[in-house]
Parts: C-alpha cells; structure tokens; sequence
C-alpha cells in the first residue's frame, strides 16, 4: 500500500469524493489557486473549476452560513475555516443553525455540510495560530466533531464526512500533515465518525487521547513498555458523539487512565472523558483518573520557552504515566 | 368596460383577478393573524409574533414567485407570505397550539418560526440575521446547477444591523446570485427605533456599496409592492443579481404577545399606523377601480372565518407529540 | 433586612454602583425606554440618561466589541446580550478578545467589562430562548463566568463584576428572576467571584449545582431529608475560576456525589466538576459520582411534553439521590 | 526662495520641514520592515509580515494625531504607523526577535501585532476586523467624557468582508463618534484579488450606506495621504464625526514571511507594483521640490541603518521571557 503523509490522504479523499461525486465543492479564503495556507486543497481548483473550489471573501460567519445555505439546496460543501483559532466568527453559524437545523425542523430539513479546519500548536504559531478550541462543539448536541490522527483515518473520515447527512467538523492537527506518514489504500472506503480506535492494547494503564497527541502518547508509552508497564493506547477519533463504550472498557480492563490533549484542561474534552469513567468505572479502578493538557492561559504563546511551557510533550506524559504506575 | 387613466396607473397592469386574488391573501392572513391573537389572550397559544402592517409586500413577493421551485428564506413576520406559498392557516394554529402535526417543527420551535420543505420555505431559527446566507448559499447552489431559481429572503429593518447582512449582500453581489433581501422596515427592533439603529433613514441606501439596485417600496401601497417584486424577481431570473428591496411597512401590533409597545410609543402614533394600514387603503382602491363590488369583500371575509372556524376546531383536537419524540432528529435516524 | 426579588436585587446592584461610579454604563438591546426584555434595567435610562444607558442596534458582536474598547478607554461597561441563546454572534470577541487581551499585551491592557444575560428554560421559549450555554465560556482562561442562585448573591456578585478588572459573564436564570426572592441588605457589599458557597451542610451525599438548579436540589435534599439521608447542596456560582477547593471537601466529606445542571451533560460544566472529584477524591468515594443534566438534544423544545421532557426538576434529580442513597 | 505654481500645489500648503519628516518616517520604517526580512531570511525571525508599500498613507495619518492623548487600533501592516506615533525600531526588532521586552506583548505574539498602552496603542490579535468595534467603543468612552480625542483605525480590503466592518460603521455613524476608518486596500487577501472579496473597486462607495464621507486617495502619493489625513482628522476632532478613508497602496511584498506571492500574481504585475513605490516617488518629487538636497537622503539612510544596526545589537543581547512568566496575566494579578 501506499505511504502517504497526511495532508496528501485528506487531499486524495477530497478529491475522490470530488470526482465522485459533482455536489462536493470546496468555500473558503484562499483555498484555490493558493491551495490553501497549508496546501490542502492544492490543485484542486485547477482540476475542479472556480465554481467547486471557491475563494470566499475573508469572511468566516459567509463561509459557514453559505455552506449552509448550499447544503440545503443540493450541495456537499466543504467549508474550510483557515486556523480554528478563526471559527469563532462563524460560531453561531455554527452552533445556532448547522446544528439545530434537523431538529427544529423536525426532520424536514437537514444540513451535509463538512468544516474542516486546522488546530493545534507546536509550529510557532502564536496566540491565533495554535489553539484547540474543539471543546465548545463537541459540547454541542447536532453536531459531529471529528479529528483523525493519521493518514488513514484521515483518508477514510474525510470521504465519511462527506456522505454523512449532518454536519461534521473535521478538525486536522497541523503538526501532523507533513510529520505523520502511514498506510494509505488508493481508492473508496470510510472509517466511520463515532468509534473510538484501540491504536495499542495493553493491560496496565489505558491513554486517551486525539490528534497529534495520540502520537505523543505512543511514544511515551514505548518509553515505559522497557520498564514492563504496558499501556493501552485510545484514539478517541470523535469527540462527539464519544465512543463511551470504548472508553469504559479500555479504562475498566487497565484500571489506571490517563487523559492527554493539547487543549487547556477546564470544561473539555478530558473532562467528559474523565467523568465517563468516573460514573461507569467505579469499580475497576485502581488510581484515581489523571489528565494531561495545556495550561489555563488564554493561548499559547509565541517565544520559544512560553510555548515550550505550553506544548504537551512525550516527557510530559511519560511524567505522568510513570506517576500513575508507581499509584 | 374602459379604464380612466388613473385606473390603468392605479391597476399597473394588474389584471382585475390579481388584484382581488391579493386582497383575499392579505385578508386571509390579517384575519390568521387576529384569530392567534385571540388564542394568546385566551391562554391557549403561549405566544404569538405578528405580520399585522406588513402583509402587502409579502403577498406581492408571494404572488412573483414560483412556489416549490423558487426558495425562501423567511423571517416571523413573514405569515402572508407563507400563506401565499402554500402553507395554511391549519400549519400555522397546530403550531400555536404547539401541537405535533405542525408543520413548521412539530411544535419543537415558537410559533412563527417558519419551515416548509416541500414548498422550499427552509428552517428558520430565532437568530436574527442568519436567513440572509442561508439564502445566498441557496443561490449559490442554484447558480452552480445552472437553474433559474430565484430566492427570497426577508428581514427587519433591526436584523441589518447584524454583521451577517453585509457579508451576504457581499457575496451575493460578488458573483450576481439570484437572490432577493426584502428588508421589511417597520422602524422599530422591539423597542429601538430606527435612529437608534441606523445612521441614514433608509436601509436601500446600504445597496450603492455593493453595486447592486437599492428599491424603496411603500409597503401600504400594495399595488407598487406588486410592481416591486415582480421587477425584483425578473432581475434574479434573468441572471443579472441581487436587490435589495426595502418596505416601509408599519408594525400595527406589539412587537409580540410578550411585549406592549405602549411603554415606548406614544398613542398618537399608534392611532396614525391604524390610518394607514394598507389592508383598509388597498379595499378603498380596489372597491374604487371596481375591481371589488359591494359585498365582495364581505363574502370574502366570511369564507375565510369559515376556513379558520374549522381550522382551529381541527388543530385543537390534534394531538401534542408524545414525549418519547423528544430525542428524534438530533442526527439522521437512518444514516441518510 | 427587606425582601427582594432576584431581578430587583440584580437591578438595586446595578444602580447603586452606576451612583457610585459613573464610568458605569450599559448597552444593549431594549436597555432603555423598555428596561430590557425582562426588566432588569427598568428605570435606569431614566435615572442616568440616554448615553449611560445605552439602546445598541441589534448586532451582538457590536455589543461586546464596542464594550471592550470602551473598557480599554476607561469606562465600566456592562454588556447585556438579550438571551444567552443570541450571545453567539459575539462569540469571537468573547473568547478571541476579551479573553486573550490582558495575555496577549503581557498585562499592558485590560478589559473590565461585564456581560450580563439571561439563560435556562422552563419558560416556553422554547429552542432559542431557553438555552444554558455556559460551558463553552467555562472553557476559556481569562474569562470569569458566574451564575448567581439567589438575590443576595445576585448583587453581591454583580456590584463585585463591576469592580473586577477583568471581564466577568455573568449570567442570570431566567426563572429565578420573580421566582426567587432573599434578604438582601441595603447599601454596599460585594460577594466574591470564584467561591463556591455551601448552602445547606450535609453527611451523606454532595450536590454540586448552580442557578435555578440549586432550588431544585434543595428541594430535592428536603424530600430525603424525610428519610434520613442528609445531603450537602454546594452552589458552585463561580463556574471559571471554578472552586476546586470547595468540590474536593464536599465530595470527601460526603462520599457520595450528584452534579446537577440544566445544560445538556457532554463536555460541560458538570464534566469538569465529575472530572475534579475523579482526580482527588479516589480514595474518598462511596460510589460513582453521577450526574444530572438536560438531555443530549440541540435545545429545549417548546410544546409542553417536550420541554417537560428536557427540564431538570425536582422530582428527576430525587430520583437520583435515591438511586444514590442506595448504592 | 519664491516657490512656482506647481510647487506650492505639490507641497499643498505643507512646509518644508514636515515634508522632510514625512520621507524620513517612511524611509525609517522601510529600513526597519527590510531588516526584518533579513533577520527572517537568516532564521533568526521565525514570522515577518510587512508594510512595504503602505507607509505613506500610514506617516500622513501618524503626523495628523495627536500621540498619547489619540487612540489608534491599528492591523498588522502599520509598522509606519507605530514608529511614527513614537515606538521604535528596537521595540519590533525585540518582537521578531520573541523576546521579554518586547512592548507589543513580551514575545507572546507574532510580530506585527502591535499594542503599547503608554502610546494610546491598543493590543492587537490576529482575528482580522474586531480592532473596528474595539475602535468604536473608544470614541465612544472619548465622547462620553466630552473629550475630544479621535480614534483611528485601520484595516486591509480584505478585512472590510466581515461583519464587525458593517457594525463599526454603523454604530460609529449612529453616534457620530469620532473615529475614523482607514481602509488600506492593496487589492489582495493573502491570493484572493479583490474582485472575489467585493462587488465595486471601491470600499469607499460603502460609506453612502452610513451617510458619511467616504473618500479615496492614492496611497502612493505621501502629500495626498497628508492632506486626506489632516481633513479627516480635523473632522472627527469638531464632532463631525466618523470619515471612512480607502487609500490604494501596494502590497510589494507577500503576504508574510510564510507565503509566496509568486504563486497567485504574474511577474509583470509585481514588476509594475515596484515602478509605483511611493517611498521613490515621494523622493523625486521633494527633490524636485528642492526639499531634499542633494546628499539629504544618503544621510538619513545612514543615520538610519545606525540606528538599526545598534536596535538589533541590543535587541539580540536582549533575554527571551522565562517559562515562569507564561502563567502570569491571565487575570490581574493585583485585583485591580
Ligand atoms: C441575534 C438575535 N439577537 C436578538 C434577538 C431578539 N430579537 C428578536 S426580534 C428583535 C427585533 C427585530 O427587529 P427587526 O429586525 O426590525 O424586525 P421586526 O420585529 O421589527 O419585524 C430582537 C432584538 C434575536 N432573535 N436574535
Ligand atoms: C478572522 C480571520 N480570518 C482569517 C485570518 C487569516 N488572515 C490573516 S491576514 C488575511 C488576509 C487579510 O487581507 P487584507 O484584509 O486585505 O489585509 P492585507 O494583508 O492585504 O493588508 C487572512 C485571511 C485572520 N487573521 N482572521
Ligand atoms: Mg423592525
Ligand atoms: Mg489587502
């Protein structure tokens, strides 16, 4: 099989679906003859025209509401918001329309629309340039949140995304695209949008995490497999709706969890994790449940010892998965 | 029989059937309107939002329109329009009612939150502004098929304040989509009147900074709305782009059941809306041009409680949703 | 000390602080004339006059944004956003501004705002007027969020917003408005902005809550009350910073825990208080923490069986005590 | 010396001494911006993005406030702006350099997003269009306490798309706050060319829709941009209220330090974007002016990169913040 990195595997599933199928088309700033900032979209405008792959006005609430719009009347829209730091204009877009369209409709109406949208930091990005805002949507009932970890899962959710009737946001961890290379398959075939994936099984602590941490996590878990802890690895892959099923057996079988994301800790995604098992694990465990994110501050910052300070390491979380054996 | 030239000016084209058939529409709704009212204050519908002063402009875009092939994307004040479309005045008491059988959301939304799939109304939600992209993308959508479609979308004077409805006039204007924004300006947002809102005394103005037409309609003259729509309508069909219509409509009624405009408005002004409600002026006209006859818009009337009488019996034997309804439709049930 | 209603005590700490300090002023919808949809400002356009209180265009992002520079340029604004359900518009310069100001400038700027709404259902608003949308604020650092439950918090804590230097939402039940009513003394105090309160002190079982879900509790606590069981009912009020102090010493205290809110539960505030307790309390539980929240639909439907279905009522969360009291 | 008709009409009343001040402040923040280049190109500075073609309209705005006692919210391309209103070539050398005593924000941002309060400089995000509101809300604290103080603003055409440009407008206009918009429109947003961000040429024709000035002028001629300046500034200060400013400038540059422009414009268009310089043509002219002498601007050039060359020095000695420093400012850490 191919080995892809995963910015190409997004981009091969965008444009097989495109070639597909002829309501996909792409709104977003910058996405056409530059490709996008990080070269997503690159050369699709050449191969699909001006119409399906559409510059838009530097304008996110246009990006999203028109996709909306568009979604409605017969399209597949891609809406691309450029960082996610940059959603935030298009929130109630968002959050009061694309996800309460089906239900205040009473079914009547529905909205296949895909954002997809950058995030994460570690690439001297900044305060705007590096955030994991992905929590506030995945709060969010009507709503599918997505973010695969590598090539194939990329490949596979992105084309998922596309047939799935209901909004999705695809969110890409942009250390990811040239430094994650795997596995591609040339042709069709999803990954499904709410399964967690069991990435490595083990016995002794069970790791969850999405994106680029998931990367971190293994690494730090191989660090402790030559000292005979084994840890399981959990992809969360779909922040919403969450895999709870996955994640209480992963943590009932280990005993011991550890959470890890790049986001801030407060109200997020490893909370929900944590309070899952803390309602259905009761039982099973052996150590109370650790999490590893970002600090409280309000972004990450630009020079180099500040965003050091923020960035979840694989030293960090080997800190805290040999602090969890040693419970 | 001839017409005088004031008659030809006064009818504008307009065959005697269309003129009459647009009074019944406005009639129709204003009588909707009254008998939602009289459920409010009865206690039996919660809350009601009112077209009372608006149902001239509405109808006329109605009538332009092609139902189920054209799209709109109303806003609440939008109940003649509605009506026009095909929705009847049943939909909208079941959804007062908050009954299942509602159309618009089976009783999930307020009343006046307007939705109609099969006639191409979309979904609309409470956020003021929102309705204006939906209905650019829908254009959008249309233009890239290459079909003739047109869409409509209408706000108050109040919802162009939102950033929304710049970056829609934008993009629409930008590529020429065939989309119309009815601003239905009554001069108030609840209680803010327009020179809280608005620098210039009209919306239309807004229209130069996009390069595209800006109409100012009077919203009581229903002859001149008529005129309107079907200009602005043959504009987006034949492909040449948006226009923004703006009509000087009055708000005859509270802003809704929850409000009572008498705090901030003063009696004089009320009693001089009631003077030039276009429902009274457009009968006056009619009935002058001899379009209407003595006795015409009585019979009319009557017909039309006869359709409500049974419409609101109907509706309140119809059943609530059941409870156990209250997950569905969070995401498809079927995976398509 | 006299009685007052929730709103009137709200109202009394505004005017009396707009007396004290006249860099006070509020912008808003329907501020003025009409004393705001609710009526908290009632009176106050007449008092201080048409600048002061300050009727805006309906534009969100507006509201705050003009408030933020306002704030730079030394006045106190209070930011009112109609409905939580519409505080989406603003979002960005909630979370994109506000927020990041004083970090991003390394302490050089700050913005003393308060952004006051009103939230929760059960008042037939159905989806757009009902909505609890707090988390997505208590996920962000550099903002404060605060709910009060009752009058003498409610001014307490809204005189303590105004004098904050950074921005405060502070977000109001929209049922407690008449419904709930309290001593609240005449003249100056304040209330701290990131203490939970214990309201009735308890053995067997912890309820974190906060808003209109405190009475709820409350009652609920009474109903076992009758049967011996004791419960403790903390009022977080402070949602960010959130008073984890206060959550680890109930919850140990009492082993047994129920976090109740009317907000749906994925990625919420009540995660992150399940999350807190899963963290530090391991060797204090009795049983699973549990919680209690609105159900995972986009928002509260408005005909009568189904908003009944949505609410959090007394009767659902005595359900779970019970369920708790016999673990 | 008797000045001939042409020149008193070139120099538009403006004496010698501030033409001189004008080209050495744009001459100073083209050496600056060209030094961060290189400090980029040499890896020492991961992010640079430039204002090299915009200064002139920038200085002309700089010179025409008041500093300390004006506010300015500007965007990221006003470099020009920020040395003129007394920051420093060592204060952004400190910034590209991410280091502790960096005036905009201690190395926490990108270079270029500029703040210093000492300078009435609000501090600037990346999120492009919310400095507008921010703005807005400061004139309207200024009017509040009947000061007289303006606030400028600015924003690239692209910026203009979003909804908070249609809000700032609107309210500021409401109120006739004194703040005024300066547009620098250098016709791209990052690749996308202005014909996909707007529907006219002209930001300026948006103006109408506020019932207030909107006025155009060539950012490459420094003495219009003086005079345009001055007028709106004059206006804002007697309580006339808000001017919306478009000034034409060229990007000559890419976007920033991560993009390449070569990829979206031809070869001929950047060629000729060169030709229009005004930092060149500002010079010819005051020559021609007798403004300049002969020798002049070799001189300010050197004192110039002696300046730069001991800002970088000190700057490069100068310590990156501690990792201890990143939890601080979150909240005040004061109480007040
Ligand atoms: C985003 C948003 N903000 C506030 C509201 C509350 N609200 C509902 S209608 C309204 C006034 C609307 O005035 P206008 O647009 O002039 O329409 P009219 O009711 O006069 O027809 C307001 C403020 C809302 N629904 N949505
Ligand atoms: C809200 C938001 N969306 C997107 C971006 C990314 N972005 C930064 S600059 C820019 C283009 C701005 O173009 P323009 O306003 O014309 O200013 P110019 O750079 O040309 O001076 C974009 C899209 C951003 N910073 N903020
Ligand atoms: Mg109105
Ligand atoms: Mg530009």
């Amino acid at each position: 099989m191919p080995q892809k990195s995963y910015i190409e595997a997004i981009r091969d599933g965008i444009r097989e679906e495109m070639r597909r199928d002829e309501r996909v088309m792409i709104l977003g700033e910058d996405v056409g003859a530059k490709g996008g900032v990080f070269g997503v979209t690159e050369g699709l405008q050449k191969e699909f025209g001006e119409w399906r792959v559409l510059d838009s006005p530097l304008a996110e609430s246009l990006i999203v509401g028109v996709a909306i719009g568009a979604a409605m009347n017969g399209l597949r829209p891609i809406a691309e918001i450029q960082f996610q730091d940059f959603i935030m204009p298009a929130v109630d877009q968002i959050i009061s329309e694309a996800a309460k369209i089906r239900y205040r409709s009473n079914g009547d109406w529905n909205v296949p629309m895909v954002l997809r949208s950058p995030f994460g930091g570690g690439v001297h990005g900044a305060l705007y340039h590096s955030q994991s805002i992905e929590a506030i949507f995945a709060h969010i009932p009507g709503l599918r949140v997505v973010v695969p970890s590598n090539p194939y899962d990329a490949k596979g959710m992105i084309v998922a995304a596309l047939r799935d009737p209901d909004p999705v946001l695809y969110f890409e961890h942009k250390r990811c695209y040239r430094a994650i290379k795997g596995e591609v398959p040339d042709g069709e075939y999803t990954v499904p949008l709410d399964r967690a994936r069991v990435v490595r099984e083990g016995q002794d602590i069970a790791i969850f995490s999405y994106g680029m941490m998931v990367h971190a996590s293994l690494e730090a878990g191989d660090r402790l497999a030559a000292d005979g802890f084994s840890c399981e690895v959990v992809d969360l892959r779909s922040l919403r709706p969450i895999d709870r099923t996955a994640i209480v057996a992963s943590a009932s079988k280990c005993g011991k969890v550890l959470i890890v994301q790049e986001a801030n800790l407060a109200v997020s995604v490893a909370s929900e994790v944590a309070a899952i098992i803390a309602e259905d694990c009761f039982d099973s465990l052996d150590a109370p449940v650790m999490r590893l994110g970002g600090p409280e501050i309000p972004a990450m910052p630009f020079s180099p010892p500040l965003e050091q300070f923020y960035l979840v390491t694989p030293d960090k979380v080997e800190a805290k998965l040999r602090e969890l054996a040693a419970y | 029989m001839a017409m005088t030239r004031t008659e030809t000016k006064a009818r504008a084209g307009l065959d005697a059937e269309t003129l009459r058939l647009m009074y019944r529409h406005m009639l129709r709704s204003r009588l909707l309107d009254e008998r939602l009212w009289v459920l409010n204050r009865q206690g039996r519908a919660p809350f009601w939002i009112s077209a009372e002063g608006h149902e001239a402009v509405q109808v006329a875009f109605g009538m332009n329109l092609k139902p189920k092939y054209d799209w709109v994307a109303p806003y609440y004040r939008d109940l003649a329009l509605t009506l026009v479309l095909g929705m009847t005045p049943k939909d909208h008491i079941l959804s007062v009612l908050q009954r299942a059988a509602d159309p618009n959301s089976g009783g999930r939304q307020m009343p006046a939150h307007y939705g109609c799939r099969r006639l191409n109304i979309i979904t609309t939600g409470s956020p003021v502004g929102t309705q204006l992209l939906h209905a650019t993308g829908i254009a959008l959508a249309s233009r890239m098929r290459g079909e003739d479609a047109v869409t409509l979308t209408s706000i108050g004077e109040g919802g162009t304040s939102e950033g929304d409805f710049h970056e829609a006039m934008n993009f629409a204007a930008i590529h020429k989509l065939a989309v119309i924004f009815l601003v239905e300006n009554n001069g108030f947002a609840i209680s803010v009147p327009w020179q809280k809102q608005m620098p210039t005394e009209d919306v239309a103005d807004r229209a130069k900074g996009y390069g595209i037409p800006g109409v100012i309609v009077d919203g009581c003259d229903a002859i001149a709305c008529y005129r309107t729509a079907r200009e602005a309508v043959k504009r987006a069909r034949r492909g040449d782009g948006p226009t923004l219509v703006e009509a000087k409509v009055l708000r005859l009624t509270s802003h809704s059941s929850d409000d009572d405009q008498r705090r901030y408005r003063t009696a004089a002004d009320l009693e001089a809306d009631k003077e030039r409600d276009s429902l009274h002026r457009f009968k006056a006209t009619l009935e002058e041009l001899g379009v209407l006859h003595q006795g015409d818009a009585e019979e009319m009337r009557s017909e039309l409680v006869l359709e409500l009488d049974r419409a609101t019996e109907e509706a309140e034997v119809s059943p609530f949703p059941s409870a156990d309804t209250a997950m569905l439709h969070v995401y498809s049930e079927t995976g398509d």
